[in-house]
């Protein structure tokens, strides 16, 4: 691997490929932050460890004139590649990315490049993971009665539960599935309260969005007998015996192919759309819980046909 | 709408009151103590992330949840001699130095969760005790008799500090350092000491509030795990008069509000998520505008004592 | 006759006080120095050079162009809140409702600009200011006549308005403010359309934040000042902070003064709500506040709750924000270790007044002790 | 300490000496070089003007400051004393100027604090109470130990200050200016109490500035001025005269008034009802009229009205019933600063929190009721140079002592604070002037400036409503003496007409005619 297009002068011959990372809450989040984390780690260990790859991070950044001081950081410190792993930095890379012809920007998640040949815009569409899971779910559930705790109704965690469900209703438009609000991504307590409400309203399958959902899936487990879908990391570590699946946000293609591409001379101009189709999405079934063949023969139906684009979830 | 009225649905809303309640009592009961002696503590929130993070801790590397609870009571204990420092022994501004005390925790239980922990894990914790006989009676039992031991520990609580606030002479030396200080000090009680002592059990009680969250009603530690639950507490107290019966009645006003928006939302009651979460708060401001006979703050709070200076 | 003494104490019974200059400025650099020293262990710990470390902190938020107008930028919203905490401190009104008028005040400037963005920069520009103070000045007025009509402890309603105001945000930026082009291309995203350029703030440096928000913000520091110590309502600002009976006594309405110090609190921080709208960000996104309601406060305090004081305390604490942040880049520590330091900061800086005080003291009892000796 | 802790359990103190006590305080030298001695049995009354010194000589022994230099010896044993506890411990009690009492708290509870309970941890007040009321019976100290203190009189306040020394078994007892506050009723009650106590061993320092007290109650005296002794003697050897000469470092004269150039009508009350704090009737329809160039001296033991009435008059408390005429316009509904347009000031009886601002400068305090006025401002902005101009002329004109007018109030004395407080009332000219307490705990000095200022205020033809529990300065500056008692007035008497058997009946709710009766 040596650089190509972009004439480096001073570049020795065995350039440790240098990436960035700015993300809104902790890389131990257990959803999307650690999600992108993760996949990054993952794609530094193929490529053979630090001295091949080398990361940085600056996590907590909810203050966006804070992620975009860091992305520029990062960029006049020459990092090949600066990820801005949250929607709301957007403006910030626009701005930005000019002044760095040289670096690839990529952020998310969006679909906006800005027209821009150095920028990469990435979302997940995660109502297809969401469709599945709720064909799963509405399959499972013997109360008919599905609860969904979220933060607020917004950006992912609003596509997931619309794609789940629409995949309730695909197979039982009776199931009545409540949704309850926190108004914050990170109120475990609240959070926490509201999965048992939803278990105390007779509720016998839960799933739900954002870092806070730890304390849902505390709920369910303490309960002993409700089941979990997870979403953006498979969750499954936290209850091993009542998650049934995750949908996984899979970053590593994507960022692999980010590398290729800049080494080849692309540094940007492109979206990524994690999907079933692509394995940027990907279900996660847990193997500890022992799902029935048919219900998990739905459930693969299910991703074939979003994959095959004989179902489309509407985000 | 009507469903709300059923039976089950306000056993649920009573049910969850009690547990939401659970952390703000402790909280607001301990900064009740603190007030009372003269010192604002605005800092609860971070004592309480540091008594979540540590109990858990503990918990999660031995196993034991009473060794947690001792971890919570510990280093709320260090917190809140930190906070005496500052605030009694070099009199600096309360509400700043509080401040500086949420900082401080804040960061720090998530340092430490990062370097020790790193991941999000749960732990077996305070499991429900149901209590023989009352927790067989019917939909009562379930509300209010078959919760954790910390949950009953709270609500022990109010009447346990209302004996110690209005019958111990030791309650009377706290009171007296909280409203006027100079007239304790001519009479020998060390103004000092009983602020520190009173500080601390604020600071003990917001770990355990802490504790209560991470190792009892949660199972887990996360970053800010207490989302500003410590400031409501501190509002708490307020709200209850620096009375612990009032800040019982405060505390329960407020989760079984917050239990009632949930409930709402979950019977798909048509109200803006965002309204109905903001409920509480209002109700709360309300219900404090109609009351009537506000009592006097402690007349020495949020002044520092310096003996010679009337 | 009553002897005449020349030269008493300043005294530290008012807990405000804060001794000479000099020391007003040593004391706390001490504190900080020795919050520092801790965070040096703690970096040791998690195996990072200290120097190192700080070295990166300073050059961060000092070091560069780039840094230096980060560290206003930031000290811009400290400012702004500080300058309302002056005011209400000196009614003896606390005020924590910082976050939540800063969040009003932003909502209300980005749905100003965004209605009437057809009307041009000269006029758009303060309106949109005026009216992102008078947002935040209702925030501030509501537990102001709590207060003042009913005696409900402001300390309860500014808390909970916070949380308020937080919902409120919430639900505006994802129905009626919600970014049109989220809603077509399917993101969601929880942020506001783009504010149109002419209510933009003028960018002082080209590629960097920096606003004219910031100088309107010291602008504002001098009007406070001489708000609270040239005008009769200042004057009766501070008569009600330091004496309410001694105040009702001479006239003054006590509740009135103590609900306009508060409205005008949260007016301040409405227009810090604004500036980063207009000045920074270019519209209104979650997490628009950066706790700067709480740190106004600690602003404040440091700056001796006097308005031109607050100014460079707002400096010093912005610095510390974005080295802080330029540290946690460099040496890949985790944000929160930031957060702990700062939170020595604070406490340290704060326990460091005594001393002031007790020195001031004792170089004036060695003064006249020298007097009577010689005598 | 037990809770039982009495007389007999505690060393006996027979003989204190503070020797050669320095202390400073930031600019100040508070005592120096102080020698003082007291002996078991005798009541030791310590003079001098205000800021002599004498509270800060007490507090060091008190333990409340430690000298910066000298020593504390009892029964000729060296003391340190680093708390209250100590001085406690010792055997010493002190009741302070300002009263160290929690009025949240009852009396029972205010006698308990800091004691050991027979119960521990557990309160046992019924036990103390028990013994409050022995001590009552036994020094005629009548308190009731369940009431609340925000309850009490100042006079039932001062008791259980005493109660306080006495339950700890204290047998050297400092009372730091305890008649100042006391109407003459209420004086003489006390001094029965302390010749009591004497007789039961208990030693006394007495602090005041009245001088007749002094040589009533004491064995002997000290002077302090400037922080330094200037003399100590045996009582009866001494008089009034030198005694004022040793604390002043001058003569004081005492007044005459011109007698009465009497004039219109310039206030008049009818049939004013007023309710108090505690929601009770403080005010039982009231009737007087005071007339240009009078002063009317309204007597009566504290608690009875006194404060409502001045309040009220004032335009700060609400009035139920009733009309206040001001030249023949009714005042009644209107606010405070409309009633000072109109020509009325009130010098408050608690200055330091009713009348001045402690951390405001002296130049501010001069102005809390005039900066507003279009004389000072422009606009809404402050005119700082005619200020000072003005505050210069007032700080002159009345002899006020400060060392600038930037100086914070609370570092003058009382006596400077309240002629500054006066320089601002008379400076408006007023027409009606309510004066309360204008005089209480101010040294003589001052006292004789602050009467010459109110009897020149009367020549220029201010009608003034004198407050006072002090019956002696009723009785030399008033032109007419009302009695307040319970809210009612009780009789008017003429200055020649009345005397003091006559007045003390009515402030003990005896009508007048009854009074005549009695005293004819
Ligand atoms: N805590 C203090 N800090 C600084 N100076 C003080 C303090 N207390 C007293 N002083 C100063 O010490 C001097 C003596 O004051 P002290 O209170 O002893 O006078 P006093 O004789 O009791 O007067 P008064 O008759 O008014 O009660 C005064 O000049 C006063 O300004
Ligand atoms: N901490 C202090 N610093 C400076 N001066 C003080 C302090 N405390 C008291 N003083 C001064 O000490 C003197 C007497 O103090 P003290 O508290 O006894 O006054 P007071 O009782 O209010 O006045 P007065 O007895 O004249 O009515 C006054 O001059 C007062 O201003
Ligand atoms: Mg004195
Ligand atoms: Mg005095």
């Amino acid at each position: 691997t040596s650089p190509t297009a972009t004439e480096a002068p001073t570049a020795a011959p065995v350039k440790t490929f240098r990436i960035a990372v700015i993300m809104p809450s902790a890389i131990t989040d257990m959803a999307f932050s650690q999600s992108m984390w993760n996949a990054l780690v993952a794609v530094q260990t193929e490529m053979g460890g630090e001295t091949a790859l080398e990361l940085k991070y600056s996590e907590g950044m909810f203050k966006v004139p804070d992620a975009a001081a860091a992305i520029r950081d990062y960029a006049s410190q020459g990092f090949d590649i600066v990820i801005a792993h949250g929607s709301q930095y957007g403006s910030s890379v626009q701005e930005i990315a000019p002044d760095f012809p040289d670096v690839t920007f990529a952020w998310g998640t969006d679909v906006n490049t800005f027209g821009m040949p150095n920028v990469y815009a990435y979302t997940a569409a995660a109502e297809e993971g969401g469709y599945v899971n709720g064909v799963l779910a509405a399959m499972l559930t013997k109360s008919k009665t599905i609860g969904v705790t979220g933060p607020v109704e917004v950006g992912d965690a609003k596509t997931y539960i619309d794609g789940f469900v629409q995949g309730v209703e695909s197979v039982d438009a009776t199931i009545n599935v409540s949704k309850t609000w926190t108004g914050s991504f990170s109120d475990v307590a609240l959070m926490t309260e509201a999965a048992k409400t939803h278990i105390a309203a007779g509720a016998d399958i839960l799933t739900g969005s954002s870092q806070s959902v730890v304390g849902s899936i505390g709920a369910a487990k303490e309960n002993g007998s409700v089941l979990w879908f997870g979403t953006q990391q498979d969750q499954a570590s936290l209850a091993p015996d009542l998650v049934v699946a995750s949908q996984v946000y899979d970053w590593t293609g994507m960022i692999k192919e980010i590398i290729a591409k800049h080494l080849a001379g692309t540094l940007g101009g492109e979206t990524y759309i994690l999907q079933l189709k692509n394995g940027g999405l990907k279900i996660a079934f847990n193997p500890g819980y022992a799902l029935p063949a048919e219900v998990k023969a739905a459930g693969e139906k299910a991703i074939e046909d979003i994959t095959a684009g004989t179902i489309v979830v509407n985000p | 709408m009507n469903d709300v009225f059923q039976l089950s649905v306000i056993a649920g809303i009573l049910t969850s009151a009690i547990r939401l309640a659970t952390p703000y009592l402790y909280a607001a009961i301990g900064e009740t103590f603190s007030q009372r002696s003269g010192v604002v503590n605005l800092g609860v929130d971070g004592i309480m992330l540091i008594g979540a993070y540590a109990s858990f801790y503990i918990v999660l590397i031995t196993g034991n949840i009473w060794l947690g609870l001792l971890a919570a009571i510990i280093a709320g204990l260090l917190m809140g001699l930190l906070m005496s420092l500052i605030s009694v022994t070099l009199k600096a501004e309360q509400g700043i130095s509080g401040i500086g005390l949420y900082m401080f925790g804040l960061g720090l239980s998530s340092l430490l969760f990062k370097t020790t922990i790193g991941t999000v894990k749960t732990v077996t914790g305070f499991q429900s005790v149901k209590i023989p006989l009352l927790g067989d009676i019917p939909v009562v039992g379930k509300i209010f008799f078959d919760h954790s031991l910390l949950v009953y520990g709270a609500f022990l609580l109010i009447p346990l500090a209302w004996w110690v606030l209005e019958k111990t002479t030791w309650g009377l030396q706290i009171k007296s350092v909280g409203q006027n200080p100079a007239a304790a000090d001519s009479l020998g009680v060390n103004v000092d000491r009983m602020r520190y002592t009173s500080v601390c059990i604020g600071a003990i009680l917001a770990g355990i509030a802490g504790a209560s969250l991470s190792i009892s009603l949660l199972n887990l530690f996360q970053e800010n795990l207490t989302a500003g639950q410590g400031f409501i507490a501190v509002a708490l107290v307020y709200f209850g008069n620096w009375k612990p019966q009032g800040i019982l009645w405060g505390a329960l006003l407020f989760s079984t509000v917050n239990a009632f928006q949930l409930w709402m939302q979950v019977l798909g009651v048509k109200i803006p998520s965002d309204i109905a979460i903001m409920l509480p708060y209002v109700l709360t401001i309300a219900a404090l505008a109609v009351a009537t006979n506000r009592v006097r703050q402690p007349a020495a709070l949020n002044k520092p004592f310096e003996r010679g200076e009337s | 006759m009553l002897p005449v003494k020349e030269g008493k104490a300043v005294r530290s019974s008012h807990r405000l006080r804060w001794a000479s200059p000099f020391f007003n400025a040593l004391l706390p650099l001490a504190g900080m120095l020795l919050a520092l020293l801790i965070g040096a262990v703690m970096l040791l710990i998690l195996k990072v050079n200290p120097l190192t470390a700080y070295g990166e902190m300073v050059a961060g938020a000092l070091g560069s162009v780039s840094g230096i107008t980060q560290t206003l930028v930031k000290a811009t919203p400290l400012l702004l809140v500080g300058l309302g905490i002056c005011i209400a401190f000196r009614a003896s009104v606390i005020n924590i409702g910082g976050e939540g008028q800063i969040i009003v005040g932003a909502i209300a400037a980005t749905w100003f600009a965004l209605t009437f963005r057809t009307w041009p920069g000269w006029l758009l520009v303060p309106s949109t200011l005026l009216v992102g103070f008078a947002s935040g000045a209702l925030w501030g007025f509501i537990p102001g006549i709590l207060k003042a009509r009913l005696r409900v402890n402001e300390i309860l309603t500014t808390v909970m308005m916070n949380a308020i105001a937080l919902q409120l945000m919430n639900l505006l930026i994802r129905s009626v403010l919600m970014d049109p082009a989220g809603i077509t291309s399917g993101t969601y995203l929880a942020q506001s359309e783009r504010l149109p350029e002419q209510a933009w703030l003028t960018r002082l440096i080209p590629q960097t934040l920096l606003n004219t928000g910031t100088l309107i913000a010291v602008g504002l520091a001098v009007v406070v000042y001489i708000f609270l110590w040239r005008t009769t309502i200042g004057y009766r600002i501070r008569a009600v902070g330091l004496n309410p009976d001694a105040a009702r006594f001479s006239g003054i309405n006590v509740p009135f003064n103590q609900a306009l110090s508060l409205t005008l609190a949260g007016g301040f921080a409405g227009i810090a709500g604004a500036i980063e709208v207009m000045g920074v960000q270019h519209r209104l996104l979650e997490g628009i506040t950066s706790g700067y309601g709480f740190s106004g406060i600690v602003a404040a305090l440091f700056g001796g709750l006097h308005p031109i004081g607050t100014i460079p305390a707002a400096i010093l604490f912005g610095g510390l924000l974005v080295g802080g942040d330029k540290m946690q880049r460099a040496v890949q520590v985790p944000n929160s270790l930031i957060d702990a330091i700062l939170g020595l900061v604070v406490l340290f800086v704060v326990g460091s007044s005594l001393w002031s005080q007790r020195w001031a003291a004792r170089r004036q009892m060695d003064a006249i002790k020298h007097q009577e000796e010689q005598a | 300490m037990a809770s039982g802790a009495s007389t007999k359990e505690k060393q006996q103190i027979k003989r204190v000496e503070m020797c050669n006590i320095i202390k400073y305080f930031p600019g100040v030298l508070a005592n120096d070089r102080v020698c003082f001695d007291i002996n078991q049995g005798e009541v030791h009354a310590l003079l001098g003007e205000n800021g002599a010194g004498k509270s800060t000589l007490m507090r060091q022994l008190y333990g409340l400051y430690r000298p910066d230099e000298g020593e504390i010896l009892i029964n000729s044993k060296p003391y340190t004393f680093n708390s209250p506890a100590d001085a406690i411990e010792a055997g010493i009690g002190m009741i302070h100027q300002h009263f160290m009492l929690i009025p949240t708290f009852t009396v029972a509870e205010n006698v308990a604090l800091g004691l050991k309970s027979s119960r521990e941890p557990v309160l046992d007040l019924d036990k103390v109470s028990a013994r409050i009321r022995k001590l009552s019976q036994l020094y005629g100290l009548n308190v009731d130990p369940s009431a609340y203190l925000w309850q009490l009189s100042v006079g039932e306040q001062q008791r259980v200050e005493i109660i306080k020394a006495l339950y700890r078994g204290a047998s050297l007892i400092i009372l730091d200016e305890p008649t100042a506050v006391l109407t003459p009723q209420e004086v003489n009650d006390l001094f029965v109490t302390l010749k009591r106590m004497v007789k039961d061993g208990h030693t006394l320092i007495f602090i005041s500035h009245k001088l007749h007290e002094v040589m009533e109650i004491s064995s002997r005296v000290t002077v302090l001025r400037d922080g330094r002794i200037i003399g100590t003697c045996p009582t009866a050897e001494i008089t009034r005269n030198e005694l004022v000469k040793m604390m002043v470092g001058r003569e004081v004269h005492p007044l005459s008034p011109q007698p009465l150039k009497s004039g219109p009508v310039r206030l008049e009350i009818r049939n004013l009802q007023v309710m108090g704090d505690r929601g009770t009737e403080a005010l039982r329809g009231v009737d007087f009229e005071i007339h240009s160039g009078e002063i009317v001296g309204l007597a009566g033991v504290s608690g009875n009205g006194q404060r409502e009435l001045a309040e009220c008059l004032a335009g700060v408390r609400k009035t139920t019933q009733g009309e206040i005429l001001l030249d023949n316009e009714d005042i009644t509904s209107l606010p405070l600063k409309r009633r000072v347009d109109i020509g009325l000031a009130y010098i408050p009886e608690e200055r330091m929190r009713d009348g001045a601002i402690r951390d405001f400068s002296v130049q501010e305090n001069v102005f809390l009721h005039d900066h507003s006025s279009t004389k000072y401002t422009h606009g809404i902005f402050l005119d700082f140079s005619r200020m000072r101009a003005f505050a210069n002329e007032l700080v002159n004109k009345f002899n006020v002592k400060t060392p600038s007018l930037d100086t914070p109030i609370k570092n003058l004395s009382g006596g400077n604070i309240q002629k500054l407080i006066m320089a601002r009332e008379l400076s408006r000219q007023p027409k009606v002037l309510i004066a309360a307490q204008p005089t209480r705990g101010v040294d003589i000095g001052a006292t004789e400036y602050i009467h010459q200022r109110l009897l020149q205020q009367r020549e220029e033809g201010t009608a003034i409503l004198l407050i006072s529990e002090d019956l002696d300065e009723i009785r030399v500056l008033s032109d007419r003496i009302a009695v307040l008692y319970e809210g009612r007035i009780m009789g008017v008497v003429e200055r020649n007409e009345a005397t003091v058997e006559q007045i003390g009946l009515m402030m003990a709710g005896i009508s007048m005619a009854e009074t005549m009766q009695r005293t004819s």
